[in-house]
């Protein structure tokens, strides 16, 4: 099939499965099969598309007509392709999980939470492979439109509340700051298309104007959950956990990363931030966000909640690294992007698989629950050290790659930041793990969770470690985005 | 310029006023809508009038006449008058309804009967 | 009784006049003031004079409802069809110069039908809103 | 003369006097109209404002009947609309040509030709029918149309049907 | 031959098909009658549109009679793209009453609302493609009175006093503008649209012509329902038949906007409207309260259609807001913001119209679990409600874009941010109906599984699809809006 074709394909292919997944809804087990094939088949088209991004190729489709001069165009580049490659790659996964998740704990409207799953792939996908910003902008409010079913699953009063806060915070930021500062760019370069060194370089913006728009849209993307825009983060986990694990893990936050990291490569241009110095502010709010949430995570005693603080101070490890804007430091956090996923998301499968084998969700009910579930235990271990950043996880590449690049930029503070922000992971993290295995067990006895789930978390749990070994490809690409 | 040359415009605005007066601040329906045609008449005289001639004869062309009044407004406010008897009509109709179906053509009681069927509910 | 008497024997003595007149002004709108409209009116006026002397049934026997909703339609459909007249002659539309070899017959034609059909209409039109009030009003003081 | 019906029927409350006076105010309407040479316009206005408008509206009478209530609203508000409103027009009409001024542009612009031409042109004398049927014929369409609206909308309103105000 | 007639055409057939229909009476055939006469328009304007933008504005003498003496038909880039989508929505209001005007009116009545019904577009044709002022005032009564009778229709009681409201405002309005018209009249002897353009700038009475602009904008603003002068038109949406209320929501204010648009811009011109007197400042103070005030009132709405009846009174906030501006941008979005909320609102109002079909009213009540019993109504629903918060991929948004562009370039960020901000309020308001419809039991007054009848949901679904497809594809839409924007502001063609 064409370039143009796959990535046609590997749009619609999500949004055929959730047709799909629709019609089969009265038979489960034809349904679940259809999300599977579903996955796969997506994998399939995103691999297609990789041989020809690693030659430099840049695979492209436009069709319609979106405003005068902006047409509904993707464009494949590095960054898009290493997102969707973790996306779709953890979809398969998330789905084995989701089957022995949704079954174990009988949820209701299991064929809605499929449909809207599969929806979200096809808008991640369409961020993921945007030629411009509106269209990524399109498929932004798609996702949060999309999820907003999957958050509010539960339909009680909770999920309600949390649906509300999610909704609002992500489209009351993005349509009060990302899209005057869209519009604000268009009237200023007269165009939206990403442009390596980025759109605006030749607009010569002053620096109070250039930072200014950049606020704009680093506050306006609340999907990248920077302080103070991160409370849907936290509200969103009143969804099942393999929501959580996928799209508050992966999918919906790494857009939120990713639409930054876009923003500050292919719209401003990492050298003239540089020379403007218009990003300066940046790494401290960044800075700011990665330890105040790792406080957080290290005081919240629900187990799923740490780990949605967790996941927004991770996130600003992104941004941090981006904002460091120098060529290796990018290349970190786009190879984080992919790193912190694999470890996230086997630590929410874990998180899921506890509750679902033994229905606990505080951090305080798990003494001795590592002798029940070794199989989780040990990959909850895993991902923990993969996000404390201690090797053989890949988790460490990623930090090691910042830490380069923060000595080539010389920003000895944001080392500092770095440093701490490790201690504190080590802190909210290695005590779970103590308990687990060193305390006596207490209340009834239970084994592990359905089969599917402890599949799906070993695997992610192997991936995590086996990255660590040969991380060749996701570094190409992520070296590849900083253009080196 | 005198204010006499202008005293038929402003018998027009008097009528005018008037009936938007009683338009506004009646209650009735029916009184409404008389005022509402009084309201429309005025202006016909604001058309009409300033097309005179003093001398001049209906616009209907014979010989020995030379001055004319000016017969384009006629045209329109015969067009006026039109629409203004239709929508009295009109407007009568829906009063008749109103009136079988809240037995009265006040407004403000009409109001109360609206709000306590809501109340009622 | 007896002044229903002088009404009745006026009524019958006056109405065919008032129709009359109608159809004078109606076709001498050319020449004198009047027209269409008015011989519309002072017609309606005429029966509905003749409705309030003998009574409504009386009236609706003279001219019965579905004659009179009739009307309404066909004075519009002629003005209207004068109107697509022209445009199938190869004018504009209501152009009445190519209804006849000569422009200015062409014209005097238009207008005679224009004016019959705003007659018809208005006639149509007045009788039956008198009617449909003055029937409404029977049917609420029976209740 | 007019002035006086028009405050009568403003202060009147018996809504029968009100309607009769309507009646007489068209009457003298129509006398003004004729002495403004508006012989067409005139006659309509006898005929319409005093005849049909008259009679339609002792018909809603008959119907809905009574005297009317005394206003409840404060008529503060509405004097105020009335007054701005008299402030615009005076202020407008006030630079408009004076009373019967032989050289106001709408004597000058397009009115020569209908009283030139309209004879020649047409065939008919009456200026007012020819422009009525033919310069400005469509508008004669649409009145004609406006009053076929109004008697199909009565039909459609009177006609007698099931109750349908119960349900509510 | 043909498309030179066309501009008469367009309005001339459903003017005749009302007559017809009276004769044939019987309801079905008046159906056909009016649906085809309204589809026959639809072609023609969506023909006319074409040819406009290929040949520029046509002009078309009625009678044969050369303007300013005759009456002229005037079809530019701006009519055009209106008599779209008045004939548009007429069509599909058409095709939807088949079902669902035959289930709120009784047998007798059917074929009296379809004459009304052409009744009613052909007036808004009239309106908007007329070249005479005093003509415009024709067709807008013959608009107004058909919208008169439609309206009265509704079952509820409550919908004839709206009736006799909108009925004693109208009437005001269309006498206003009767005044301005007649003052204009006087001040330069013509009522042709372009030749009163032409004369006013050297006409001596410069105060009769402000007098005659304050009265056609305080008369026309009475007809589109801009605050404070707004109170009539939520009653009178909330009880009409629904076919008609998304007929009016969709087309008759509109056709008020297009009326004011050709005034100021076609006629006043920009220096009298802007600069003689304040009139884009109080627009814009008017429009802004509006959007707030309306939209407010509309979250505490419990009727739905009164709902979306406050959320037009605030939309067409936004609409003026864009004339306010007067500049490119502002009117490119207004003009598009016409169009696009037309889609919007027919589309919401017609299928509101199917859920008070199944439901025998809709409130939020009758509406709580209604994905499930309705999942496609409920669906489009949520599309379109999603187009009216201004949601990217929906019609909304282009226009929201422009809105907010339009702000930008003229360096008013404060007012960006406020048409960002507000559209957050409609956010609220949209979403209180999708958590009814989607995470509450389906309630007592919920209506049973099943959709409306196809010939009901058919139109609804057409729109809601409209709204999505002129969302993502806006080179016509756009496209004409700009065009019609820069006729504007070059005076007149």
């Amino acid at each position: 099939m064409s370039a143009a074709g796959l990535i046609a394909a590997s749009l619609l292919v999500p949004a055929a499965g959730a047709a799909g997944i629709a019609l089969a809804g009265r038979w489960p087990n034809l349904r679940e099969s259809v999300t599977l094939v579903t996955a796969v088949t997506l994998l399939g088209c995103v691999l297609g598309l990789l041989p020809s991004v690693l030659d430099g190729g840049r695979p492209q489709l436009f069709v319609l007509e979106m405003l005068p001069g902006i047409a509904l165009g993707f464009r494949v580049e590095p960054l898009g392709m290493l997102f969707a490659l973790v996306a779709s790659g953890l979809w398969i996964v998330n789905s084995v999980y989701s089957i022995g998740y949704m079954r174990g704990n009988d949820e209701e409207h299991q064929t809605r939470f499929y449909v809207c799953f599969a929806l979200a792939l096809a808008a991640t996908m369409g961020i993921a492979f945007s030629a411009n910003l509106l269209t990524l902008f399109l498929f932004y409010e798609m996702l949060t439109l999309v999820t907003w079913p999957l958050v509010t699953h539960h339909g009680d009063a909770e999920a309600r509340a949390g649906g509300r806060t999610y909704l609002g915070v992500l489209l009351g930021t993005s349509i009060l700051l990302l899209l005057p500062a869209m519009i604000a760019t268009w009237s200023v370069a007269g165009t939206l298309e990403f442009l390596p060194g980025g759109l605006l370089r030749d607009a010569g913006l002053s620096n109070p104007a250039l930072g200014g728009l950049l606020a704009l849209y680093m506050f306006g993307i609340g999907k990248a959950a920077l302080m103070p825009v991160h409370r849907w983060l936290p509200a969103a986990m009143v969804a099942p956990t393999p929501v959580s694990a996928l799209l508050h893990a992966v999918a919906v936050v790494k857009a939120g990363v990713f639409t930054v990291v876009k923003v500050i490569v292919y719209v401003f241009g990492v050298e003239t931030l540089a020379e403007v110095r218009a990003a300066d502010w940046l790494p401290v709010v960044a800075g700011f966000t990665i330890l105040a949430a790792s406080v957080v995570a290290l005081r919240s005693n629900n187990l799923k909640r740490r780990l949605a603080y967790s996941t927004v101070s991770q996130l600003s490890y992104v941004v941090l690294a981006a904002a460091v804007l120098v060529p290796i430091s990018i290349a970190a956090a786009a190879f984080h992007i992919a790193a912190h996923a694999l470890g996230k998301i086997t630590l929410f499968f874990a998180a899921g698989a506890i509750y679902t084998a033994a229905h606990k969700t505080e951090v305080s009910q798990l003494d001795g629950i590592g002798r029940r579930m070794p199989w989780t235990m040990a990959a909850f271990t895993v991902g923990a050290l993969s996000l404390i950043g201690i090797p053989p996880c890949v988790g460490f590449v990623s930090k090691w790659l910042m830490l380069q690049g923060v000595f080539a930029a010389e920003l000895w503070s944001v080392a500092g930041v770095l440093l701490a922000s490790t201690v504190l992971n080590a802190a909210y993290f290695l005590p779970i793990v103590y308990v687990a295995f060193f305390k006596a067990p207490n209340g009834e006895l239970h084994g592990e969770a359905p089969l599917p789930m402890v599949i799906a978390l070993s695997a992610t749990a192997v991936g995590t470690v086996a990255l660590f070994f040969l991380p060749e490809l996701p570094l190409a690409l992520a070296r590849s985005v900083a253009g080196l | 310029m005198s204010a006499f040359g202008h005293y038929s415009y402003w018998i027009t605005v008097l009528l005018m006023v008037a009936g938007l007066y009683i338009v506004i601040a009646r209650g009735n329906l029916i009184k409404k809508l008389v005022g509402l045609s009084i309201f429309q008449t005025s202006v016909y005289l604001l058309y009409i009038a300033p097309g005179k001639l003093i001398g001049g004869t209906a616009p209907i062309i014979a010989d020995g006449f030379r001055l004319y009044t000016n017969p384009l407004p006629h045209v329109l406010i015969l067009t006026a008058i039109v629409v203004g008897v239709a929508t009295l009509a009109l407007g009568l109709a829906i009063a008749v309804r109103i009136r079988e179906a809240y037995g009265s053509i006040e407004e403000d009681e009409i109001l109360a009967a609206d709000r306590d069927s809501e109340g009622g509910a | 009784m007896k002044r229903q008497m002088v009404l009745r024997v006026v009524g019958k003595l006056f109405i065919p006049y008032m129709l009359l007149f109608a159809l004078y002004v109606q076709f001498h709108g050319d020449f004198g003031p009047g027209g269409g409209f008015q011989a519309g009116v002072i017609a309606a006026a005429a029966i509905i004079f003749y409705a309030l002397i003998f009574g409504l049934p009386a009236a609706r026997r003279l001219a019965p409802d579905p004659i009179v909703e009739a009307m309404v339609a066909l004075g519009v459909l002629l003005f209207a069809g004068v109107g697509v007249a022209g445009i199938v002659l190869g004018g504009n539309y209501l152009d009445y110069f190519v209804l006849d070899g000569d422009p200015v017959a062409g014209q005097h034609r238009g207008i005679f039908w224009v004016e019959a059909g705003v007659g018809i209409t208005v006639t149509g039109v007045m009788l039956k809103i008198f009617y449909m009030f003055a029937g409404r009003g029977r049917s609420l003081d029976e209740r | 003369m007019m002035a006086v019906t028009v405050i009568t029927i403003v202060l009147q409350r018996n809504l029968f006097s009100v309607v009769v006076l309507a009646g007489i105010y068209s009457f003298l309407m129509a006398t003004v109209l004729l002495a403004l040479d508006a012989v067409d316009v005139a006659m309509t206005e006898a005929s319409v404002g005093a005849g049909i408008s008259t009679v339609l509206l002792l018909g809603a009478l008959h119907l809905c009947g009574g005297e009317e209530a005394k206003p409840l609203h404060r008529p503060w508000l509405p004097l105020g609309v009335a007054l701005v409103i008299v402030g615009a027009l005076v202020y407008g009409t006030f630079a408009l040509p004076e009373f019967s001024d032989p050289l106001a542009p709408f004597r000058t612009h397009v009115i020569p030709r209908y009283l030139e031409q309209a004879l020649a042109e047409t065939g008919v004398p009456n200026v007012v029918t020819a422009v009525l049927a033919s310069y400005r014929g469509y508008d004669t369409l649409g009145e004609v149309v406006v009053v076929f609206t109004a008697g199909i909308g009565v039909i459609a309103l009177l006609r007698r049907v099931p109750r349908r105000e119960e349900e509510r | 031959m043909t498309l030179a007639h066309l501009p008469a055409l367009v309005v001339v057939v459903p003017l005749l098909a009302a007559p017809l229909v009276v004769l044939v009476r019987r309801a079905a055939a008046a159906w056909a009658i009016a649906t085809a006469a309204c589809a026959f328009s639809f072609a023609a304007a969506i023909l006319l549109s074409a040819e406009v933008a290929a040949h520029g504005p046509m002009s078309y003498h009625l009678g044969n009679w050369p303007p300013p003496w005759g009456i002229e038909y005037r079809v530019d880039a701006l009519s055009a793209f209106v008599l779209v989508l008045v004939s548009g929505i007429g069509t599909a209001s058409a095709l939807y009453a088949w079902r669902s005007a035959a289930a709120e009116l009784s047998r007798d009545q059917l074929y009296l609302y379809y004459v009304m019904h052409c009744l009613c577009v052909a007036g808004l044709l009239g309106m908007t493609v007329t070249g005479d002022a005093f003509n415009l005032f024709v067709f807008m009564e013959i608009a107004s009175l058909s919208s008169y009778v439609l309206i009265a229709l509704g079952r509820d009681r409550r919908a004839l006093l709206a009736a006799y409201q909108y009925l004693i405002l109208g009437t005001i309005g269309a006498t206003f503008y009767v005044i301005g018209v007649g003052l204009l009249y006087l001040a330069t002897g013509t009522l042709n649209i372009a030749d009163l353009a032409e004369r006013l700038p050297q006409t001596a009475s410069t105060r009769a012509v402000l007098a005659a602009l304050a009265f056609i904008t305080v008369g026309v603003s009475l007809k589109l329902a801009l605050f404070p002068l707004h109170f009539w038109l939520p009653n009178a949406y909330a009880y009409a038949p629904s076919a008609v209320t998304a007929l009016l929501a969709a087309t008759a204010t509109k056709v008020s906007v297009y009326v004011l648009l050709r005034f100021y811009f076609g006629v006043f011109g920009l220096r009298l409207v802007t600069e003689t007197l304040p009139m884009a400042e109080i627009l814009l103070v008017l429009s802004l309260i509006a959007i707030v005030t309306a939209s407010l009132v509309a979250l505490w709405q419990e009727n739905l259609k009164r709902l979306f009846a406050y959320s037009s009174v605030a939309q067409i906030g936004y609409i003026t807001l864009g004339v306010s501006m007067a500049s490119p941008d502002g009117l490119t979005a207004a003009v598009v913001h016409l169009f696009n909320h037309g889609i919007t609102k027919g589309a919401l109002f017609l299928l509101l119209g199917g859920v008070a079909l199944r439901a025998g009213g809709a409130t939020m009540g009758s509406v709580q679990g209604l994905g499930r019993r309705m999942p496609l109504t409920s669906l489009a629903i949520v599309i379109a409600g999603l187009s009216l918060i201004g949601v990217p991929g929906t019609a909304g948004f282009v226009s929201k874009w422009y809105l907010v562009l339009g702000a930008i370039e003229a360096g008013r960020w404060w007012l960006a941010g406020f048409v960002v901000a507000t559209s957050l309020i409609a956010v609220a308001y949209v979403w209180r109906f999708v958590e009814a419809a989607y995470l509450s039991e389906p309630g007592p007054a919920t209506p049973g599984r099943g959709e409306a009848p196809a010939a009901m949901l058919a139109p609804a679904l057409a729109l809601a699809a409209a709204c999505v497809f002129f969302g993502l594809q806006t080179s016509w839409t756009v496209g004409s809006a700009r065009r019609a924007a820069e006729l504007l502001l070059g005076g007149v063609p």
